[in-house]
């Protein structure tokens, strides 16, 4: 799993490539948590390149989420999810949990 | 006339990939659609990981034994670790009323097994000679109609 | 040349396609005019797809970027701007006066 | 030897697209690099622009002609107007060191062709049998050698 951070005036992008399973979700909560420890809680997810994600990635969004929206200030957004990712995240019934964007930009220009 | 592979892993999370590309290959020579194919990689990556997580408490050097057979109409998975045996009944299904707040962070990989496989059994086996239990959880992807 | 406009938070995104010369200006002009009319100072201009650029489309261009400056209240950005249209911006003396950015994403995340 | 091709045009903007074409198509066949093509199709733009606002005080249907002459090392493009003459030495440069709020948003078309085209000239023709003058807009682009 490969993560890239950008800073935006009003949000921060995280562009994830690869799976994100067990082994490598802690370095996913860790790049989030290291945007909101910074006092920034408008992160857009573009999950495009990611090929599989279980439990525990969804454990990661959910648990930004709340962080994110505490307060009123801020918020999560997924961009450009792939089906197989969108099923999971149906499954886990967090769809009405989140914004969804099919392009990132769409996802920036919103926030 | 059914065909049998097993490998086996230690419990560490690193294994995942292993055991997910393992799983995958199988149900594509077995037939299974490419979505059905997913289901089994996320299913068995569940299991493998409540195993490490609550069966042995952590990663170890302890073993993780996947057993796939390709039967005319499914492929039938079998993970047998002989860790801490525990009992499904009594794990709550996830709350999906709760709104953000009250969601639980974890509690969705046994529930994902039971939606993405068409059959799911925990079997608990006494080991007299060593005084130990052994798990199974047998999971069954049959193919499309 | 043809003109699709994109309302974000904190701008507005304006991609032209084609041609601006003296017969297309006055169009891209109004596209514009009806953005700072509706008090909206902050647009990204998206040229990428602008084959040919005469002195009436730096004429729009510099009287929107006045309009949006004035009273600091916002900028016209540029976007992709293909090599050909930054040379006649080079040589109007133009460069000085606006943000480039490579990408409409940055150019967005950065407004 | 020279070969001459010579369009003429209503005094329309919508024109300018077609002017541009014919220009550019010469150009290529005159052996022009892409940029040099494109710096002629910027400078006869200009220059057909000028003649509508300044010659002609506007769109109408009166004519511009334009002549292009392939030159063993050289594309000769001549505009021709029937429109009111004006003095070029009088026109002032446009002022790079405004800022933002003083700079003019206009006065660029002249710098243009001057700096794109390798030499310019304005010539001014007295036409006795009709009384008007015409004017002569002589543009070359050298191709590098
Ligand atoms: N293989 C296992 N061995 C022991 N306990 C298990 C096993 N799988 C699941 N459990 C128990 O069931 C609970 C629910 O599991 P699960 O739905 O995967 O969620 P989570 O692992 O996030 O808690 C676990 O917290 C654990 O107590
Ligand atoms: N073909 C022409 N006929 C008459 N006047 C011209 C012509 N071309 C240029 N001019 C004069 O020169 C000035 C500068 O022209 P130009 O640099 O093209 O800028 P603009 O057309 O934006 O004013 C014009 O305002 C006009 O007064």
């Amino acid at each position: 799993m490969d993560i890239t951070t950008t800073q935006y005036k009003h949000s921060d992008l995280v562009k994830v490539n690869g799976r994100i399973d067990s082994a490598t979700a802690p370095q996913l909560a860790k790049a989030l948590d290291d945007i909101t420890n910074a006092g920034r809680y408008r992160i857009i997810l573009d999950l495009e390149e990611v090929e599989f994600m279980s439990s525990a990635g969804l454990r990661v969004l959910i648990g930004t989420q709340k962080t994110c929206k505490r307060y009123n200030r801020g918020e999560v957004i997924l961009a450009s999810v792939p089906k197989r990712i969108y099923d999971a995240l149906e499954l886990a019934g967090f769809v009405p949990l989140f914004r969804f964007f099919d392009n990132v930009l769409d996802a920036v220009g919103s926030i | 006339m059914s065909s049998t592979y097993t490998e086996v892993y230690p419990a560490r999370f690193e294994n995942l990939d292993r055991v997910r590309d393992f799983v995958a290959e199988l149900a594509e020579k077995c037939g299974l659609e490419p979505a059905a194919v997913y289901a089994v990689q996320l299913a068995v990556d569940e299991a493998f990981t409540n195993i490490i997580e609550h069966a042995y408490g952590g990663e170890s050097e302890e073993k993780i034994e996947c057993m796939c057979q390709i039967e005319k109409d499914a492929l039938v998975i079998t993970l047998r670790d002989c860790g801490k045996p525990f009992d499904p009944s009594a794990v709550p299904e996830p709350d999906f009323e709760a709104d953000l707040e009250e969601r639980e962070v974890g509690g969705l990989g046994l529930y994902f097994i039971h939606q993405l496989m068409d059959d799911v059994q925990f079997i608990f086996v006494d080991q007299p000679e060593t005084g130990k239990t052994c798990n199974l959880l047998r999971m069954v992807k049959r193919k499309e109609k």
